[in-house]
């Protein structure tokens, strides 16, 4: 097996350079990449675009780039859980490309799939449509979306072994697949990494061959934005 | 009397069927899981990635890697499954997914919904709901009526920007059910206990197509 | 949970008539529903369209729906392991489309996403392409490719549970998680069909929502087409 | 002395690159898996969806679940993992695969290839073989230099239906390593043991670009 485990964050994020474009797995702050924010956060870059469903809030996930004016310019379906971002966006600084959530999720695996556009029905008549090429199927209106790349994808991982393989839980696997394919560099970070052989080959999520490097993440604080809880009593 | 927002969750739960698939939007919606029908048995559709889902969890039990598309944590039900955001869509867009219910600003007489953007206020994002509304054969708003200044939710036209024309089939709001037919209009099927039909006409500013009788909802 | 276990291929396959078009999972004859193929040869439906990778040998597979002369046309990407097919071919009884193998899961999928069409490198250049539209994306020509549905998609998986999810075994799994997908009605046989809560909900292949039928195949033959092997003396 | 089969294969197999992953097409290209240099790690692409193929199974392991894309039984090495065929194809189309090498009936000087059809005979269909000439940066023909009845495979022209065009980089026959330039041509880069220029010249229906020195392989 091609082993491609690194030994950090950091030697993981190497390369990583003002100006370019990312994509952070996650939705909200389930399934994001912490580790490798911390060292984006440490190395300073900037001017980086940025694609992820969400922004993070003020002091955890992509809100810690935002915090820094590290972030150019979001690509999302859904931000605006901090304020900062919301300064940012009002004031001009930060630039905004919102999308359908659906869209954004198919754009990212088309893109790592080799399919450069295709037709989908969402957001036709709506300003996400506008300007694009519009065409009927079976008596319906659908607009032409194009794929997504980035020169780093960064995902977040349940377990992986050194071979890149990767297995999610729960809803944290989210957007990590699609853009696990679409880096041209794919890190992924995982809370535990073993040899290969030690995964279930019928059980991994993500097929190896999409990721470049991968690491066991020093600490996870995998934060709960929205507790919500019955109490026993009732 | 016009409904609170459980009084509309409850009378959308009885539009479900048994075996659909359902996805529920965030606020009213959300409360259509508490009043499902004895005997029917649906499956709900979060579309961060999971079928399946359940109740809050206990206090305690929460996981971190376990919520909804409203950022909650949940539980998940014996059967339940998880998958990633592509496939998720995938099962929105190709129509798997039988109903979907979810709230708007405003709806007009042909089906189009606005419930994302409000021009000169924080735009947040539309999240999954462009997708959801282009996508599903059975799309009911759950709303109040009027908004709270008082006026019409329900237009000829949608000044707000749109999330997908054309859409909705069904609207329940406060003050009552209301078909959108297919050559426009809100078709009035059913009155909110105690509201008379003046009062729904009176708060409606699309085109409101009553017929003689119009029965009073069973709750 | 939506209970959807059926007693038998013969009751699953209830609905199915001549003139449909059904999607088979399979590669070879490895993942092949054979339960449901052996239910339609008792069925006697004719005029099928097929969707499949392949078309079995001649007494195995969709060989046995060949030689009943059940299969108006063949939508494939590879065929002719078996002689009755060839005969039927050359004979003009039966029509044969040839798709690339990734354009025809590719389109699968689609069919099974919503997304109506989508562009593809793919047979650019060849009769493939022919009268299909070219675009030219990174500077490389593509052509457009369109989704596809069926009747009825008839998928075999290892595992299932009464809700309809699925896991396969090995490469088994091939093109039946996108045709799953694709059917206005799925149908699953499986060798081991469990209750609601018996399948880890990470490991499930196939989500139950694609699956509106399942049941236990009453049995698997699972046969070898090419039997490879290195002698221990070695 | 024009090299056999395995000599073929031995020759390509040092064009692998540590790290990369590969598809081998069915017959010679196979044989390519038995010559890996050492220090090389190189994992094996079967596009029925494997990643990480071992060697076959020994007498009495094989099973039936576990096959390659010409349907024959196969291991798997640890870390191997299985997926479906739409994945299988993305890795394909999406490039993640390094290097695609597979047999052909012809090539043309400007990188075309036929290798699934010949008019009037049986069409047994181009499998994968169309998306992964379509995707692959780096495709290595692996064939002999001329078929049966002595005509060359390499030529200005194909003459049968295509697979691809414009896809091919690098030829490996019994004869000669051969690059593809990107303006047209066979660059002769290495001769078989043994093999004149003379005999390769001759060999050759397309236009052959020969430099002074032509080095012979080192296997």
């Amino acid at each position: 097996m091609i082993n491609k485990e690194v030994k950090s964050a950091l030697e993981a994020c190497q390369g990583i350079k003002s100006g370019m474009t990312l994509m952070l797995g996650g939705f909200g702050l389930c399934g994001i990449p912490e580790n490798c924010i911390s060292a984006l956060v440490e190395m300073k870059v900037n001017d980086l675009t940025c694609i992820s469903n969400n922004a993070g809030v003020d002091d955890f996930g992509l809100g810690l780039l935002l915090k820094q004016r590290q972030i150019k310019k979001m690509i999302s379906s859904y931000v605006g859980e901090n304020d900062e971002f919301e300064r940012q966006m009002l004031s001009g600084e930060l630039e905004v490309d919102l999308i359908p959530q659906g869209s954004l999720a198919e754009r990212c695996r088309a893109g790592g799939a080799g399919i450069p556009a295709f037709f989908t029905p969402a957001g036709y008549g709506t300003e996400v449509g506008e300007g694009k090429e519009v065409r009927e199927f079976n008596g319906k209106p659908h607009i032409l979306e194009q794929a997504l790349l980035a020169d780093f994808a960064i995902v977040k991982a349940w377990k992986g072994d050194t071979a890149g393989n990767l297995i999610y839980k729960g809803t944290a696997r989210n957007f990590n697949p699609p853009m696990a394919m679409a880096g041209k560099i794919t890190i992924a970070e995982v809370e535990e990494l073993v040899q290969p052989g030690e995964l279930d080959p019928n059980h991994v999520h993500t097929p190896g061959i999409f990721v470049q490097r991968i690491f066991k993440g020093q600490k996870f604080e995998k934060r709960i934005e929205q507790r919500t809880v019955i109490t026993k009593d009732h | 009397m016009s409904l609170d927002k459980n009084g509309i969750a409850k009378r959308i739960a009885q539009e479900l069927i048994d075996g659909w698939y359902v996805n529920l939007g965030i606020g009213i919606p959300t409360l259509v899981a508490n009043h499902i029908p004895k005997g029917i048995n649906v499956e709900f559709q979060s579309e961060n990635g999971i079928l399946g889902m359940g109740p809050f969890p206990f206090d305690g039990e929460e996981d971190a890697d376990l919520i909804n598309a409203g950022k909650q944590t949940i539980t998940a039900l014996p059967g339940a499954v998880y998958f990633d955001s592509s496939t998720s869509f995938s099962m929105i867009r190709g129509q798997h997914v039988q109903l979907t219910v979810l709230g708007a600003m405003e709806v007009s007489e042909n089906g189009d919904i606005a419930n994302w953007k409000i021009p000169g206020k924080m735009v947040k994002g539309m999240g999954g709901a462009m997708d959801l509304v282009a996508s599903a054969d059975n799309i009911i708003v759950a709303m109040m009526h009027t908004n709270k200044a008082g006026e019409s939710k329900l237009l000829e036209q949608c000044s707000l920007p749109l999330t997908g024309v054309n859409c909705v089939k069904k609207v329940v709001t406060n003050l009552a059910v209301m078909e959108i037919l297919p050559e426009g209009g809100f078709k009035l099927i059913e009155r909110a206990p105690g509201v008379s039909v003046e009062q729904i006409i009176k708060a409606t500013r699309g085109k409101l197509i009553v017929d003689a009788e119009v029965p009073e909802m069973v709750l």
